[in-house]
């Protein structure tokens, strides 16, 4: 999120850098305008999110824009006529009311922790000495009950498609073409059989199939299949043998 | 000072990292953890009563001895040292999330923040501050990660009960079952 | 101790090299050199009057606080007797693929991990663990790793062959060359 260095002179730099996001810009907006925060007037507040992040040029961030949406939402839900005399309308705003105030709290805790942070970078560590690499690591203390249960632990979290993991092997069209082509060149029509030759490989067949189709709409050749079932059969097309 | 006394300053000035108990009792064959313990009272006294410019710390990993609050700006002034570069403010939410919440993964620390959390958590792994502590349930098995002894550091602290408890922030704290 | 004598011993704990008088009286805009030479003669006189670990020693480049050399042997000593350490989460999760995969590359570790390995792998290198065992195919032709003898050492084994197969990994960390 960071802007790139030569639009510092811009003013929305330095205001990005002043939100750590839209939640905090929407706080913002909120103590500026002195609203009370479990009464938002959601219209005005998301005018002004939208305003701002216009203004801030904000638009690239995702973020931000899909906060606004979220606003805009709300808004939408509260301009909808309330079913009369239902006690349990539930206000649009709630849900974001509840974020404000757990984002509101994360705020107060970074702060403390912030100041915590400040404190302690007021008492230095003695530097780092130069005869310490000369000492030899302390001594490694390795369980093979450790290594086992941090294997299967590993084993256990990976996800489904590791298990069976599918190498890829690429498909290779090219070959069967010019296989096919060289078969061709020497007979009037072979049998796929011949083509695909013993123990084939799904990849192979693939690439077989796929060069056979393609041979066939530039017209090289005609497939047949003379009954359900049967034999394939690949003949030259005699009409277009000139390409 | 007392012998012992002398042996763990000297330790605890060259060794450039917090010492625990353990560690500073294998300086002597045949000094025992209080023998330490009463080593470094004597040594805290010392540097407390004596005026000096440094003090014996608790850490989270063991003592450590530091320079005083008040030489800092003169130290950092005359760039004889350098402050640690300060977190942005999205680091330290991060991190403040992390530190109530874990065990906790990136998707709760997004909805929290409503930002992305890639390029934060990147960070804080890179500087040691938070670590890959598990896995949680649901699509994909997330990561789940956890404060390291480094963040207690950070902030000087000696254990996560040093953190302030949620109730005695002003913002009142929504019932932990809710979570969504 | 008096105040600069208290800034310039904070200035030389913190900075862990050598500083020249010069430099030391850049500390308080009010000291001259002779103030500087008179800080540090007070603390030489403390650290060795109080029976301390460390001392002001003067060398080519300025002056420094330094471990007496009847503590240095001790705390070397000490090093060399240290406790075993254990492997941090992170380092163990690395080694346990590497040794159930190997060989195998970063990327391949950074997947199942699904975090950055470059600072573990380092210290596994370090540590003579895990070493280099040859390059993959593909782009940039990548390193692969695989243990070490010292590793089977230190765990007590006689060959690769002696780690127990565990069923759910004979699956899924299976080295990539014995698939049917």
């Amino acid at each position: 999120m960071t802007a790139p260095a030569q639009l510092t002179d811009r003013p929305f730099v330095v205001e990005l850098d002043a939100f750590s996001g839209p939640l905090d810009l929407l706080l913002h907006l909120i103590r500026e305008q002195e609203v009370d925060i479990a009464d938002i007037p959601i219209g005005r507040i998301a005018d002004q999110f939208l305003a701002s992040i216009h203004e801030l040029g904000f638009n690239e961030a995702a973020d931000y824009l899909e906060m606004a949406a979220y606003l805009l939402r709300i808004k939408l839900a509260m301009l909808l006529p309330r079913p009369l005399g239902d006690d349990e309308w539930e206000d649009p705003r709630a849900e974001l009311v509840r974020r404000l105030l757990e984002y509101e709290q994360i705020r107060e805790v970074a702060d403390w922790l912030a100041r915590r942070a400040g404190e302690r970078s007021d008492r230095f560590a003695r530097g780092l000495l130069s005869e310490e690499p000369d000492l030899p690591p302390p001594p490694l203390l390795l369980e093979l009950a450790e290594l086992l249960a941090t294997a299967q632990r590993l084993a256990e979290g990976l996800p489904q498609d590791v298990l069976h993991r599918v190498v890829p092997r690429p498909l290779d069209t090219e070959g069967a073409t010019a296989r096919i082509r060289e078969l061709l060149s020497a007979r009037e029509r072979f049998d796929l059989l011949e083509l695909l030759g013993a123990r084939p490989s799904v990849t192979d067949v693939i690439s077989c199939l796929i060069a056979l189709l393609e041979l066939a709409r530039l017209g090289e050749l005609v497939v047949a299949q003379d009954i359900p079932f049967g034999s394939v059969a690949v003949a030259r097309a005699v009409a277009h043998e000139t390409r | 000072m007392r012998s012992l006394t002398k042996l763990v300053e000297a330790a605890l000035f060259a060794a450039a990292r917090p010492l625990t108990a353990d560690e500073l009792a294998v300086l002597d064959p045949d000094a025992t953890e209080v023998d330490v313990l009463a080593a470094l009272e004597e040594l805290r006294t010392v540097y407390d009563q004596g005026g000096h410019g440094v003090e014996v710390v608790e850490v989270a990993e063991g003592f450590e001895i530091l320079t005083r609050r008040e030489c800092a700006e003169a130290i950092a002034e005359a760039q004889l040292v350098q402050r640690p570069r300060k977190l942005s403010a999205a680091a330290m939410e991060t991190l403040a999330i992390i530190a109530y919440r874990q065990p906790v993964g990136r998707a709760d620390i997004e909805q929290i923040r409503g930002v992305q959390a890639d390029g934060v958590l990147r960070l804080l792994l890179e500087r040691g501050l938070v670590d890959v502590v598990g896995r949680g349930e649901g699509i994909g098995r997330p990561l789940l990660y956890g404060t390291t002894p480094a963040f207690l550091e950070l902030l000087g602290l000696k254990d996560l009960n040093e953190l302030p408890r949620l109730e005695e922030l002003s913002v009142a704290l929504r019932p932990q079952g809710e979570a969504t």
